[in-house]
């Protein structure tokens, strides 16, 4: 169980390697990666800004949550901040568990929770160059609330 | 001198809060008759055009006390640190 | 939309790598491995017996049937046959989406088709050295239905 | 002559199927009764203790036409390779 927030790109196959090394026990490991998206509708630049302290403190609960609520024998959260590009890596969530199902399941909680608790805040800015703040969507509340 | 001691708090405004008010943090006193959230961004607003501006929607204003998220009925006594901010769009 | 069947095992993260190299349309990426499990209540050595032919195309089939049902960019499905011991990878599902939810979703789908229709057979030996063929889980069947 | 070149199949098994009919592969000719793959595996069972045990409990025996899943219901007329095997168990 782990939670970090860096400004630094992650490496995911190193990340779950480290998570699982050694381990004979673990069947099913699941990892969600978000990336920043270009093109057409998507972003020419993005800024993440987040509240240090809270967000870690947020992470380990919603992390413990995913704990108590599934058997995983191993998790992992690593988020960026920053100035980000198109294509560049945001967000990796790792889950390992004896059987699929708990895999997948708290991996989509995991995200969903994060997208709702975590306190980053997205700055996106077009190609013109004018510069938003991202809207929460109602879908991640609906999203979220599905676990309750 | 204990009860004023513990009135002193620490603000902290994040994303466009933090850019409508013009500051990322800052130190105050807090008045008598604020005793949750609510009461607290109600006087909040009264410190000036940009926290009126800042504040204007209370429904959109997430408020964490102790880097722990509440409602904004929830009381303000004993906070060290009390940080507004929109809601959040991490992932 | 690739689909593959091998004795060697597989690197998870260069095949997401290949599959989404230069794209900046990306948003979401979810991958499930699956090992073999070993020490209590797991086994001491396990063989995978396919049908070579049927399997690729039951496999295309299913990657064809998650791309008619979500906005999928990309995806892959690897799954090794032959010897594997506790802790070796058996099976890799990778889907890229525009959002989280599709990626999320396709990825469960490609899983639990594969579990119910693509034509592998598990034999595993316990530490005594006594082999026995899977049995297949009803719960492999209702968590196939869920989607039907 | 051509309608007797439609019966000829090649039979496949597959796992404990395979293991208890004692080969993987074999080309057989089809006997007039057999239409359905209901009827095909009556008819297997009547061609040696081996066949009848593999082919004991039909609800267990899952069947593919040219690579493709059917059921027990399904004319096997014009298939050209018609497996057994278990419930399958990848993943």
């Amino acid at each position: 169980m782990a939670a970090r927030v860096q400004q630094e790109d992650f490496d995911a196959a190193a990340e779950v390697a480290a998570l699982t090394a050694g381990r004979t026990d673990i069947g099913a490991i699941v990892t969600f990666t978000g990336r920043v998206r270009g093109g057409e509708g998507g972003v020419a630049a993005m800024t993440l800004e987040h509240y240090p302290g809270m967000t870690e403190a947020e992470l380990s609960r919603i992390e413990a949550e995913a704990h108590s609520r599934w058997p995983l024998q191993a998790s992992l959260i690593v988020h960026r901040v920053g100035e980000l590009k198109p294509g560049d890596n945001i967000v990796l969530v790792a889950t390992a568990s004896a059987h699929r199902q708990a895999a997948f399941e708290a991996a989509g909680f995991l995200m969903d929770y994060l997208k709702t608790r975590a306190p980053f805040w997205k700055k996106e800015t077009d190609a013109s160059g004018n510069a938003v703040w991202v809207e929460a969507r109602q879908s991640d509340d609906s999203a979220a609330r599905r676990w309750s | 001198m204990s009860d004023i001691r513990k009135r002193r708090v620490k603000l902290l405004y994040f994303a466009w809060v933090r850019e409508k008010v013009g500051s990322g943090s800052e130190e105050v006193e807090l008045p008598p008759q604020v005793e949750t959230v609510s009461d607290l961004i109600d006087w909040l607003r009264t410190r000036g055009p940009q926290f009126d501006d800042a504040f204007a929607r209370p429904q959109v204003i997430r408020t964490a006390l102790d880097k722990v998220h509440v409602k904004p009925a929830v009381r303000v006594a004993g906070a060290r640190e009390i940080a507004f901010f929109p809601p959040v769009t991490g992932g």
